[in-house]
């Protein structure tokens, strides 16, 4: 064997050089690829309708049902910020909206859309569909695990969503859930629905834990031959770097769940000092509101990163396949994906420069938070860079991914202002900090998603979706979108603090009205808009186009799999042997503009391929 | 039309929403006019880096969109391109930190002179303790809180005794004289916010924080609170009065200090004493 | 998988003898953190004693008996690396709680 | 993959960066059960830092004083309070098990099924033992007064900080507990030899299976050096 590792680390181009110069018998040599270590996957079949599509242990149905009971409770969000969005706009328009009601609809809208829609979407949804068909897998490792990560987060989802019946409803603590108001009478929901949302986010976590062992072990240990991890697609390393966050971000949440029950319940004094409401000495003592809000922001920083890292890399991959082009700079992008991960965890608390910690902390966490705009500022280049020179497909794709782009940047230069710190004074919690991570971490990775959907589609239905309506879709949501957030920065710099349920008479606001009423329209519009795109995925499933393989000429595992869509197992008899990255598009020499992952060099002697 | 234009028109148009925005700014009233510069440094660094990573995008989109046998680059890695970029872009990031950094380092280092004011946030109303004329705030407890004592003030300590208690949401402070706030809630998270002084910090129960911040402006302010603490949240205003000193003087002799307040209690006690003891 | 537990076993068929030392080893630590106790020593010789008792016995337990040792480089680097964010992180807490306990005795108790 | 391959590969830092750059496993030659137990344990040692990181917190910056452990946690011995008593034998206890759990793993992969499950079991009841002593160390406790919202010797969250972490850590060593007697079993049966399918998750049985459940077993005694540290000794 240990002249197979030679052979192996013997560089390709020497002996292409070689075959090219007429030597015939090495041809094989040059599609050496190491033998499999692990012997073929034991897999269970569903036989009844029940195994096969509801306790299913196939990635692929996981990932789907993860994927419908994500966006289930993203219509749920989305329903919430329309009617927080019509008290804003047109007070007194929505007959039931009253205080509590607006601080419950703002948390659970917040709630849902960070955990249980972006991140189950991302890592749950788009993670079990590709990562076994990408990195040329037959399955997740564990796919018992796996079946049963979905149900945990399907019976978290079933008790958030209960917790609007209760008594009191649901909580209305603001998504960070800051004690000590969350627990205390003075805020919306704080009987059962803090309870139940605590209880709901500890069930996710758990779930989630099972879930994302399988990811991390998949991508680790069970690559097909020849994937090495300089050789996955960018998408493969956002989710496997977002889920390794994840792994080590909400034991934070947990904990502070725990505490913040045990408090509730049990009137332990974790996170609460002495404490005087309406008059009345409570029984709590001694403890200690800020050390909430660092374990709750050791899990939310992350988290941020947790939602973006797989956006980044999947519209990595979409921006190379459909402009033609291999991804600029595959090393730094996938190093930035990882040092931005790594960082991650030192910079949490700049959301917290004025929650009154320890004066001193401002220095170190704006020096680390200004440091992660480096690698994140080199990706944003390596994309436009993508583009230059490239052969780009005007398709609905796309335009998300151009969308992405314009609203990341935005975002992500809003991120700097709050940042560091002495800018941070005087904007946070205001309507800038609103407007930055909506832009950020709710549109952008919004656009991926969308953009996501119009390039898996075929794969996951075997049919395209409308072309016409996708665009009128795209226009809709990218400019309503924009035009929501981007004048919102201005309310933030006027000093609108956010959070009020309405402004009245302040001197500062009337001004805004206007404004406000606008942005509300423009809501309403691209929230409806999103019905155009449900309509276009309904209709497509049985009247689109069939897609045929591989209909968008991409490099990567998925679209090379024996049937289309795939089927248990993915990969019929033999899993496939990879011998290239996945972005060889117009490789000079070649006769097709795109080289699969899985072509031999024998293949392609004349292309002049980079080693990879 | 080629997507293109309207991406292009997209960025025109926030120029010109910037240009001819009516929201910007409120007047600024107190010295830190430096947060306002890095905050426009900051604007239009990072503006100038989003038009030009857009015009970029629209550039190319519109340069090199779909040909059939187009020429195209096939150029994985370009190292020296790298570096020039993670270079320039390190300094310019460099460039908007120390600046922050150097203000913030003002913002936490509290002047020798500066007057300490007590603000007690509760949901969902303010008030307010000065130091009489000892300077000094004495020291309180939130247990201790009761009509009698509505700051809390340690009976024993002697600096709490000529405190100034202002039971109201008005504040008056005096222009050109450093203020240091001491921010104390008796039940949740608060935020003392006035947009004009630019400053604001959490009211956190258990702990006290602060921060400070030099008005020059005399006029009249509101204050907001900025950090959710429950549904009174939006209601939770007060007002902040920059006088000039001689108005200040007159305000601040019109206010009851904690010893007299013990004083008028006994006094009511008294009375109420004496009154049962004739029936 | 056979081919790969056989590797297994080359790895944890290790002479009884180190799990023997080993386990020795941890008894007399133990013993020695309990003294540390039983001899009340204070300050800082307590602190130090504590940590290093700790610090060993965790590390023995990891190195032989969870098999870290015999592990490949990749995975105990994955293994340790991430534990410095814990440590920035208790680092900061420390800070945080002496902070929190000088403004709380200040404005609550001593003041001037 | 022959056995002799993985002999052959590089080792150290240079092995490192040949597993990372090399296809289809990073961590070679390790089984997917073990590195998903590593990486749960890394997790949980997350949940288990933030616990103690806060108690940590709490403790260091509460005003009213801390109890001293030492006192609170004696036990007599006829008329003597001996420091720690309990404590120390739960940590002996602790330990014992950890070794017949590391002898066990060893047996297991020598195909010694007999001696392994023995010590499997030896395990079990070392952990049963722990579990028992807590809840008399919990049940004395709350016979003097502490709980979880107060504390008669002083600072409030010594009573919660107490419960939780060693109730959590005690929820640890019985799921530990549960698991290693459905082990001894498996292995009395032959199933590790036999390579019988689980119930649930329909996968084969192996032996690695047993060095995986002591992994989770050495962590269980590992997080008890650091509560036994932080918690009792400080």
């Amino acid at each position: 064997m240990s002249d197979e590792y030679n052979k192996q680390n013997t560089p390709i181009e020497a002996q292409s050089s070689e075959t090219m110069s007429g030597s015939s018998g090495s041809t094989t040599d040059i599609d050496y690829v190491r033998p499999a270590e692990l012997p073929e996957q034991d897999l269970y079949h569903g036989h009844s309708f029940i195994t096969k599509w509801i306790f299913c242990q196939d990635a692929k149905v996981i990932g789907i049902q993860y994927f419908l009971t994500a966006v289930f409770t993203g219509i749920v969000g989305l329903i919430l910020s329309w009617l927080m969005r019509l008290q804003l706009g047109f007070p007194d328009l929505v007959p039931f909206m009253t205080a509590e009601h607006y601080y419950q609809f703002v948390t659970m809208h917040g709630m849902i859309m960070v955990v249980y829609f972006l991140t189950a979407l991302f890592l749950g949804g788009f993670g079990n569909y590709l990562i076994p068909l990408m990195v040329g897998a037959r399955d997740m490792v564990f796919p018992y695990v796996n079946m049963v990560s979905f149900w945990m987060f399907f019976i978290a989802v079933c008790v958030l969503m209960a917790s609007f019946f209760v008594p009191g409803g649901p909580t209305g603590a603001g998504w960070t859930l800051y004690p000590p108001q969350a627990i205390l009478p003075g805020s919306p929901g704080s009987g059962m629905g803090i309870v139940l949302m605590l209880i709901s986010l500890s069930l996710f976590v758990i779930g989630f834990t099972m879930g994302g062992l399988n990811y991390l072990i998949t991508i680790l240990q069970a690559r097909t031959r020849g994937m090495t991890l300089m050789r996955m697609p960018l998408t493969i390393w956002g989710i496997f770097t977002a889920t390794a966050l994840a792994m080590l971000a909400f034991p934070a949440l947990l904990v502070s769940c725990i505490m913040m029950t045990l408090d509730k319940l049990l009137e332990t004094s974790f996170f609460m000092p002495a404490i005087v409401q309406a008059g009345e000495v409570l029984d709590y003592g001694g403890g200690s509101p800020v050390l909430f809000q660092h374990l709750f922001w050791f899990f939310g920083h992350p988290e941020v990163y947790i939602v973006a890292l797989p956006a980044f890399g999947i519209v990595s991959d979409l921006i190379s396949v459909h402009a033609r082009k291999n991804i600029f700079g595959y090393r730094m992008m996938v190093w930035a994906i990882v040092g931005i991960g790594a960082l991650s965890f030192f910079v949490w608390a700049h959301h917290m420069y004025v929650s009154g910690m320890n004066p001193w902390f401002g220095f170190f966490f704006a020096t680390t938070t200004l440091i992660i705009a480096v690698p994140t500022a080199l990706k944003v280049y390596n994309w436009i860079i993508t583009l230059f020179r490239a052969n780009i497909r005007m398709n609905t794709v796309m335009l998300f991914c151009l969308g992405f782009i314009v609203t990341f940047v935005n975002g992500g230069i809003t991120g700097i202002f709050l940042g560091n710190v002495a800018v941070d004074i005087p904007l946070s919690d205001t309507y800038f900090v609103i407007a930055h991570f909506h832009m950020v971490m709710g549109i952008a990775p919004l656009m991926v998603i969308m953009g996501a959907v119009y390039h898996w589609f075929p794969l996951v239905t075997g049919r395209m979706l409308s072309e016409k309506l996708g665009k009128w879709h795209f226009w809709f949501t990218f400019l309503g979108a924009y035009s929501i957030y981007f004048p919102m920065h201005y309310l933030g710099f006027i000093g609108v603090p956010r959070r009020y349920f309405e402004m009245y008479d302040s001197p500062y606001v009337t001004s805004a009205t206007g404004m406000n009423e606008f942005i509300t329209v423009a809501a309403l519009i691209v929230g409806a808009s999103q019905f155009i795109f449900i309509y276009n995925i309904v209709t497509s499933l049985r009247l689109g186009k069939p897609a045929g393989k591989n209909p968008w000429k991409a490099n990567s595992l998925e679209w090379l799999t024996s049937e289309v869509p795939p089927v248990h197992g993915n990969f019929g008899e033999k899993l496939p042997v990879v011998h290239r990255w996945p972005y060889d598009f117009n490789v000079p020499g070649a006769k097709e503009d795109y080289i699969t992952q899985t072509t031999p060099p024998s293949e392609v002697i004349n292309a002049e391929v980079e080693k990879t | 039309m080629h997507p293109g234009f309207i991406f292009l028109a997209v960025i025109v148009g926030s120029v010109l929403f910037h240009i001819f925005t009516p929201w910007w700014w409120t007047d600024i009233a107190s010295n830190w006019g430096a947060m306002d510069d890095t905050i426009n440094l900051t604007f239009w660094i990072g503006g100038g880096v989003f038009i030009l990573v857009c015009l970029f995008m629209v550039y190319c989109i519109l340069k090199f969109s779909y040909k059939e046998g187009r020429k195209v680059e096939y150029k994985p890695e370009d190292h020296k391109l790298e570096k020039i970029l993670t270079i320039a872009t390190t300094i310019g990031v460099i460039a908007l930190l120390a600046p922050g950094l150097i203000v913030y380092n003002n913002y936490i280092n509290v002047p020798k002179n500066a007057l300490h004011v007590e603000v007690m946030a509760w949901q969902w109303g303010w008030q307010y303790r000065l130091p009489g004329e000892d300077g000094k705030l004495g020291t309180a407890q939130v247990i201790k809180i009761s009509d009698e004592n509505p700051f809390g003030i340690n009976l024993d300590d002697p600096y709490g005794k000529d405190d100034i208690l202002i039971q109201s949401d008005e504040l008056h402070l005096k222009t050109n004289r450093p203020v240091k706030i001491l921010l104390k809630s008796i039940d949740v998270l608060h935020n003392f916010y006035v947009p004009q002084f630019r400053s604001k910090m959490d009211a956190i129960p258990g702990i006290v924080t602060y921060y400070w911040f030099e008005p020059n402006k005399v006029g009249e302010y509101e204050v907001l609170c900025a950090e959710y603490c429950g549904v009174g949240h939006y209601a939770m205003r007060a007002t902040v009065i920059v006088d000039s000193d001689e108005n200040y003087e007159n305000w601040i002799n019109e206010q009851e200090t904690f010893s007299s307040l013990i004083a008028k209690q006994n006094n009511k006690l008294e009375i109420t004493r004496i009154a049962k003891n004739n029936n | 998988m056979d081919e790969t537990q056989n590797k297994e076993q080359a790895n944890s068929t290790h002479k009884i003898g180190i799990y023997l030392w080993i386990w020795g080893l941890l008894f007399v630590l133990s013993f020695f953190s309990y003294m540390v106790d039983w001899f009340a020593f204070q300050g800082l010789l307590r602190w130090s004693l504590i940590l290093v008792f700790m610090f060993l016995k965790a590390g023995l337990i990891m190195a032989f008996f969870m098999h870290l040792f015999w592990e490949r480089y990749a995975l105990v680097n994955v293994l340790l690396w991430p534990m410095t964010a814990i440590a920035c992180f208790i680092a900061l807490m420390a800070a945080e709680a002496q902070y929190t306990v000088f403004t709380r005795l200040l404005y609550f108790f001593i003041g001037g | 993959m022959s056995d002799n391959t993985l002999n052959n590969l590089p080792d150290g830092f240079k092995g490192m960066s040949h597993d990372m750059s090399s296809d289809q496993t990073a961590f070679k030659g390790v089984q997917w059960g073990k590195v998903m137990m590593w990486i749960f344990l890394l997790s949980d040692t997350f949940i288990f830092s933030c616990f103690l990181i806060s108690y940590m917190k709490g403790r260091a910056s509460t005003v009213v004083d801390w109890p001293n452990t030492s006192q609170v946690f004696s036990l007599h011995v006829g008329d003597v309070p001996v420091p720690l008593l309990l404590i120390a034998i739960m940590t002996f206890v602790l330990i014992t098990s950890s070794g017949t759990m590391a002898l066990a793993v060893k047996f297991g992969y020598e195909k010694n099924r007999k001696m392994c499950a023995w010590l499997i079991l030896a395990t079990a009841i070392g952990g049963l033992t722990f579990v028992g002593m807590q809840a008399f160390e919990w049940s004395k406790l709350i016979h003097e007064g502490v709980r979880p919202w107060e504390n008669p010797f002083g600072a409030k969250q010594f009573g919660s900080f107490f419960f939780m972490i060693t109730g959590f850590h005690g929820t640890h060593v019985s799921i530990g507990v549960i698991f290693l007697f459905i082990f001894a079993r498996k292995t009395f049966r032959g199933d590790f030899d036999t390579g019988k399918r689980g119930y649930f998750t329909t996968m084969k049985s192996n032996y690695v299976a047993i060095e995986i459940l002591g992994l989770y077993w050495h962590f269980v005694d590992l997080v008890w050096v650091f509560i036994f540290a932080f918690f009792y000794l400080w």
